[in-house]
């Protein structure tokens, strides 16, 4: 059991899917939403050939504890994070499915799914890479945990500065993924409110 | 308030040693610290600072033995097994007297172990990884604003009582990141004079930085007086530590570092649940902070002692309650890390055996 | 006859054997494996003279030949161990 | 041709990433143990670095070592087991940084051992961070205007330096970077170890090979890495040859 | 009893390793032990075994690492800035489970110090100098014959429990020559076969010795869980200590090593004086021969530790009597050596104290 | 001519053996410090080593080193003060066994200090054991039967391994076991002081040098020593010298 | 205060002067008489250039200290020696002084003396090295710890074994220090008996 | 007219000194200075040609040579720091 004002979540698929980005978007968002927060991303010798992944812990009070085994909301951009993430979920958690690469149905029916074919709404916006930005769009949509502008916010500053010329194509995948993603059993956020 | 800013651990330490004025760094790769290398590599010529990725931790640290002597503020960082091999470094440096800061995120041990984060390495930080009586001072932050200010005063810390500090870190520390306020450094002491710098023997006598004492044949054990003079006198003036809930405790959690705020959490919890739990959590381990544990042994029954090892900071907690009271422990190394239900578990059943008085009488 | 075998579960698509066949005739899937990534595919098996530069590349061993000539053999013939 | 998976590597998936030449170097040290019939007497050491699971994907006893101090350890193995077949494989860090006085010394003893040096310019295991043999320009996670800018002085060259030591047998550099070259370097290893089983001394072959995740390069972009920059600064080729010496 | 020789310490170790079967040292020069790598370099080749001068102690202490996996009695010995240079190596061997002994016969610290003895590597010995959780079986013989035979023995420990033996002793045991009876080898445990060595993997499967635990997450904590009960076993197993006069004593002296002995001396005389004096001189620091302690800690009412440092060896005598009696300690570090006069000073003015009940209620 | 006590060099009776070459060699740096007037900018490091006493001596400051570590030490502080004048002074144990890679890689940094390298074949201070430099057959307390007996490897000719590094700026090694290698010597260690002074690099002076106590001879059998078997293995002369480069 | 039944001697002189075999000689001859021994070489970079020294401990019992700070007698066998050693002499204690190179008298009156010119005597019998079986003869002539015999029988053990030409030699020098040297107060043996 | 001095009390007895002269000047003392040692000693002043050869050899300072002409200055002309 996580502390009721916390949430903790899990965003994990290959290196190179832009996991970690996500993470910070979901902290930097939570920061302006002045929220306490806390993320970490898995490190070193494992990464290589394996499962990349992030963890961001979003809470209301100081948090104790920065890292998360049991996550009430997993996103996982590809199977094998969902072979091993879909386990650790708290019952009543979440699970957030990239399609597009996850051809198989949950294996609980005690999480809700959030279902949306990121890497083939990406292509169709012409660049693959922002999979993890379409996938971040769905999550806001239907987790509830924080509000669309704040993310969107958030994008502004991390791409002004560094990307700017990525801005409008980052900001239209979230939008895609708020639009054209399916939401099946209660949500995270629904679950706390 | 100004605007807080999200960085990992690692490049924390990075802002917090420039802002206090660090101006060379050595080190060498290692998870999980690399970032601290990487980012030193740009920040460092940045802030007109010397960056030098070392052949070697050894070489780093024997780096910062220059850089010392020459007046620089400067500091390196690793992990356990890199730690290790500074061993001979640090004796030297500490016993030369020279300032420095030294960070070690640890990880998983012994051998290569992993790269999980661990707090095997309490021993050989606080009572002596080297050869000789020498003593580092130790700091442990458990969250990123305690590091980035314990980072700063590290400098104060090592310039005013001219002895290295070591920053027990772990590789979650090192890994997370938490929102920070960067604060401008400000020293919290009145330093001294660098009077031993070597820098050119014009207009003054030459000097020496040395830790070899021949002659007279007590001359070392002078010089091992003096240290252990300057010892006592860190000891009486340095204690940091949070106190938690401990005025009505029956039952105090001690841990450092990052198990130190994930045993407040569960505290909180125990709280909640009306049991009286109290936290005492250091911020130094060497000087280690007896006060606040002596006089919680006066009231509170037992202690519960949490670290991601199989015991090795907890030695330190029986000492300092001279064993008056019941020491459980909680703790594995390699990798393990306690979370909150685990604590509060423990919690639990110490506090109902608490509450019977014949075992808390049968165990002092 | 000899006969190349390509081993999708093993690839991790790099593309080397891609690159270094004299007869352009691998090409990578689009198609993803079990563990993600595209694989290497024969264009055609009549093209192919089992010249085994791809297998000499692949780092990880996702090409084989069998050759009943060479079979069973190291070049210094001595049988293997 | 007939190509298959040397008995000496196991049909196991490696942790490597796609187009990482350690599974290339891997294949090629395994296919000189299966052809020399050595398997059943060879003890490997595996390096810290990406290599360090080594003893995962050999069909043979194998030991881990601290970093840089495999030359050391098969030292002490190989005065016990004189008979015995040892191979090092190091990364450049491991070799060439940290491990340079165990290297060195080793070298200068002429231990009869073979080393396999797999040089790709970079720390790969902890993220791309500047090796010894970073090429001057080059970008590393350490050198973020490219090396040399800060007195970080430029690459080792390791042939070149241990030539000048007498105990040294043998010394070739090679690459992976295509066929033929890979061909090469198969040949190179090979007299590595047939150096060591007529107890000839020290063989030292170092192996240019691509690390296109550290690089941040596309495998086949890290093959002409190797081809167009390393093979410049790192020119292969037998920088020192005595396996005649005794025999011939 | 056959004729006694009158060999250097650091000879007779030699003499007693190669007895026992140790066929393969490595090490590097260091005053006060460079006579165990000379006759090393002539009595190895003698016996068959390999000596080698490794171009440092980092190399040496990793050439035993191969050496012990390929199955060899084998050894290093260095003086205190060496062993510290040892200490990610000794993290890795313990890590492995590979037997081997390691000699420190310290001198003076911290840093370059001096070449007299000194126990100021205690803590590093006994605590771990290294990276993790992990323990050496230390042996403290006080006198060359202690010295030869446990120098025996530490090679059956060794094998027995798959564990480095640290020999830890100082300059002076070093340099000292005493007639000793060199009794023929004898094991003194059941061996258990060297299943882990590698010789290549004829006619079985392939092994493999290693540190790393990645896989599954848990593996690490796990191979730790099983290093920590092998701990726990051979600290029931291995108490190796000397008692003197302990069972009417009112005041227990205890040293361990060399000051053991002179300890001793003062015992006597202050037995002679009629003061009711005892000794506890442990043989062994790791583990703890805590028993003795807490049985003379139910009736002496004070003791007194004496070591050749500022306070290291007396936190494990406190530890070990749970603190329920005062410990005075007599030690300085760098080179100072007690006299037995100096000792028995001490024991004069705590047995006064002692026979004074208020001032032995009040401290304890 | 005119010769006295250069001002460097403390008016102290040093604990030096008859007959050690430390003393000749102390002068000449204390000689050339004088000569450049570097005195009051000049930092010195100490090694372990029977030198390890040079503060006693050299009437500058100086920092005493770790065993082998000098070059790191001595990094540390010219990156800290670059204007200033940094000599470490090394025996050969301390240089080319313990502190082998840290000598390497600060002559491959390149980093501009002058280090005076005293090889005298042996371990002075501990009493004789084989040094690095120890030459084949030489007894030495660690070599009873001669270097070479069991696999010791033989000497590393130090000079010759660091010609390869490309940060190198000067390596010449001279002797001073006649007045005229002393002169020759002096020549050497200015240059070495004036590279440095001329921002050049890393220079390096190997000095062949004395050990009557340990190699168990008479003073004027030591010079012989020297002249008769050291200069064979070790020949003279300037093995780098790109001084001129950046200004002729 | 050492305690009664025991004996410590220091040996001093520069290295090569052969202090070391006048301990060994000591300890051996003691041994020889069933006596508890221990010894012990000044060690290390104090060597170089300065006082090389060697002690022993003789005891009838389990000798507890192996150091000797302060010795019952002092062998000095050149005047840095005796500069050094000479205070630390226990009061009633016994300095032996090769006169030959010790020119100065005692600066103590609590110590008994023994003088002999041991490197003249050494000259005459023809080889310099031979000043310390000389000053080893004064020792065991007046110091009364251990019988002339003892000595003989240890010097020829190691003799015969190592270098047997230079035997008669050193039992010559041995003899010539017992017959040609001077006691001034009373021995160390006599104090004792 | 320069001067040769040889410092008795700072001479280690090791002869190198009594080996370089060219013109066999120098011999060691019988006598033994106050650390024990022999010391070296000029044989006839006026066949000194001040070379300092002798002092360029010696490890201990022992020899000093006073020389009107050279004084105060280096080979380089820089006056002394
Ligand atoms: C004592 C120590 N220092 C540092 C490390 C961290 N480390 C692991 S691998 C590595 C370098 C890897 O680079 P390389 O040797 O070139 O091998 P590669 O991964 O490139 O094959 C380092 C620095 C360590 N494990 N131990
Ligand atoms: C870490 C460490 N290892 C070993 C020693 C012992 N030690 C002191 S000096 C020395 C070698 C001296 O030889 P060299 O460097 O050749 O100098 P020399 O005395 O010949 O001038 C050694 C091994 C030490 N002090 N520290
Ligand atoms: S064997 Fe040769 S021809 Fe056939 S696919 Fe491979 S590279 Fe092409
Ligand atoms: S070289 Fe191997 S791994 Fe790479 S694409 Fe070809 S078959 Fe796949
Ligand atoms: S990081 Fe580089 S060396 Fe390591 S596995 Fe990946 S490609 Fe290979
Ligand atoms: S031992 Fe050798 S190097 Fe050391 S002072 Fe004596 S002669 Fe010189
Ligand atoms: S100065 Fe020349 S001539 Fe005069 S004594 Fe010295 S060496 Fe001989
Ligand atoms: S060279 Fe110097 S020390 Fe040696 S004998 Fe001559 S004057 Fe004396
Ligand atoms: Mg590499
Ligand atoms: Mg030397």
């Amino acid at each position: 059991m996580n502390s009721p004002s916390e949430t903790k979540i899990i965003i994990a698929g290959f290196g190179g899917q832009g996991i970690v980005l996500v993470g910070n978007l979901i902290a930097r968002g939570a920061l302006m939403e002045g929220k306490n927060v806390t993320g970490m991303v898995a490190y070193g010798a494992e990464m290589r050939g394996g499962t990349a992944y992030a963890t961001v812990v979003v809470s209301d009070e100081e948090i104790a504890c920065p890292f998360v085994e049991h996550p009430d909301a997993a996103i996982v951009l590809n199977r094998p994070s969902l072979e091993k993430f879909e386990p650790s979920v708290l019952s009543g958690g979440l699970v957030l499915a990239n399609t597009s690469l996850v051809k198989r149905d949950l294996q609980r029916s005690d999480v809700s799914l959030i279902q949306v074919a990121a890497t083939e709404i990406a292509r169709e916006l012409g660049n693959l890479k922002v999979a993890n930005m379409v996938a971040l769009g769905a999550f806001i949509q239907h987790a509830k945990l924080l509000r669309a502008d704040s993310i969107e916010r958030a994008i502004g500053d991390l791409f002004s500065a560094k990307n700017p010329k990525f801005l409008p194509l980052n900001l239209a995948a979230l939008k895609a993924g708020m639009e054209r993603s399916r939401f099946v059993g209660p949500a995270v956020g629904g679950r706390r409110s | 308030m100004a605007e807080k800013v999200l960085l990992k651990g690692n490049e924390l330490l990075v802002e917090a040693a420039i802002e206090a004025g660090c101006r060379f760094f050595a080190g060498y790769p290692i998870t999980p610290q690399n970032e601290v290398p990487e980012t030193m590599s740009w920040r460092m010529p940045q802030a007109g600072g010397v960056f030098i990725q070392a052949e070697s931790e050894i070489a780093a640290i024997n780096m910062l033995f220059g850089a010392s002597a020459a007046g620089a503020r400067c500091m390196t960082s690793s992990s356990s097994p890199g730690i290790s091999l500074k061993q001979e470094g640090i004796s030297y440096i500490t016993a030369a007297e020279l300032p420095c800061l030294i960070v070690n995120m640890q990880r998983g041990g012994p051998g290569l172990g992993n790269i999980r984060a661990a707090q095997g390495d309490y021993f050989q930080a606080v009572k002596g990884g080297g050869h000789g009586d020498y003593r580092l001072i130790v700091l442990v932050p458990g969250t990123l604003p305690e590091l980035y200010q314990l980072t700063m005063n590290a400098f104060d810390y090592a310039d005013f009582y001219r002895n290295p500090v070591l920053i027990l870190g772990d590789g979650i520390l090192g890994q997370m990141a938490e929102p920070v306020e960067l604060t401008p450094y400000e020293p919290i002491l009145d330093l001294p004079p660098k009077d031993y710098v070597l820098d050119g023997c014009k207009g003054r006598p030459p000097r020496v930085v040395k830790t070899l004492y021949l002659h007279p044949t007590d001359s070392l054990v002078q010089h091992n007086l003096h240290l252990q003079e300057k010892y006592a006198r860190i000891r009486r003036e340095l204690n940091l530590y949070e106190e938690y809930e401990t005025e009505d405790a029956e039952l105090i959690v001690s841990a450092y570092g990052v198990p130190g705020r994930i045993a407040k959490g569960a505290v909180k919890m125990a709280r909640r649940e009306g049991i009286r739990a109290g936290l005492i959590r250091p911020l130094c381990v060497w000087p280690f902070p007896a006060a606040p544990f002596r006089k919680a042994a006066q009231t509170a029954g037992r202690f519960l002692v949490v670290e991601m090892s199989f015991g090795q900071y907890v030695e330190d907690v029986k000492l300092a309650i001279e064993c008056r009271r019941p020491v459980a422990f909680l703790g594995k190394g390699g990798g393990w890390y306690p979370s909150q239900e685990e604590i509060l578990e423990e919690i639990r059943r110490l506090s109902s055996k608490a509450q019977d008085p014949a075992s808390v009488k049968g165990s002092v | 006859m000899a006969k190349i075998k390509f081993y999708a579960e093993r690839c991790k698509g790099c593309g080397l054997c891609v690159l270094v066949c004299p007869h352009g005739n691998i090409r990578m899937s689009t198609e993803l494996n079990e563990t993600g990534h595209p694989y290497a595919v024969l264009v055609d098996p009549a093209r192919c003279t089992h010249c085994a530069l791809c297998g000499r590349m692949c780092p990880d061993m996702a090409i084989e030949i069998d050759d009943p000539k060479t079979s069973k053999k190291d070049k210094s013939g001595k049988p293997r161990e | 041709m007939d190509f298959h998976r040397p008995e000496t590597l196991k049909d196991a998936p490696t942790h490597y990433c796609p187009g990482c030449g350690h599974g290339i170097v891997h294949r090629l040290v395994a296919e000189v143990i299966d052809e020399l019939g050595i398997r059943q007497r060879t003890i490997g050491t595996a390096p810290v670095g990406c290599a360090v699971l080594l003893y995962d994907y050999f069909n043979c006893d194998i030991i881990e070592c601290a970093h840089g101090r495999p030359p050391a350890v098969a030292t002490g193995i190989k005065r016990m087991l004189p008979d015995r077949i040892l191979f090092t494989y190091q990364g450049d860090g491991d070799l060439a940084a940290i491990g340079t006085a165990e290297t060195i010394h080793a070298a200068n003893r002429g231990e009869n051992i073979t080393v396999i040096f797999v040089n790709n310019a970079i720390y790969g295991m902890t993220g791309g961070q500047m090796a010894p043999t970073t090429m001057i320009g080059q970008w590393s996670t350490t050198t973020p205007d490219g090396r040399g800018q800060y007195a970080e002085g430029g690459p080792i060259k390791v042939c070149e330096m241990l030539s000048a030591l007498d105990g040294v047998c043998y010394l070739e550099r090679v690459s992976v970077s295509s066929p033929k070259d890979v061909m090469n370097a198969r040949k190179a290893i090979k007299k590595a170890f047939e150096n060591q089983i007529a107890e000839k001394g020290f063989s030292l072959v170092e192996v240019l090979s691509m690390c296109p995740t550290d690089w941040k390069l596309p495998p086949e972009k890290a093959m002409d890495f190797v081809n167009e920059k390393m093979k410049k600064v790192f020119p292969l080729g037998v920088y020192k040859d005595r396996s005649g010496g005794r025999h011939e």
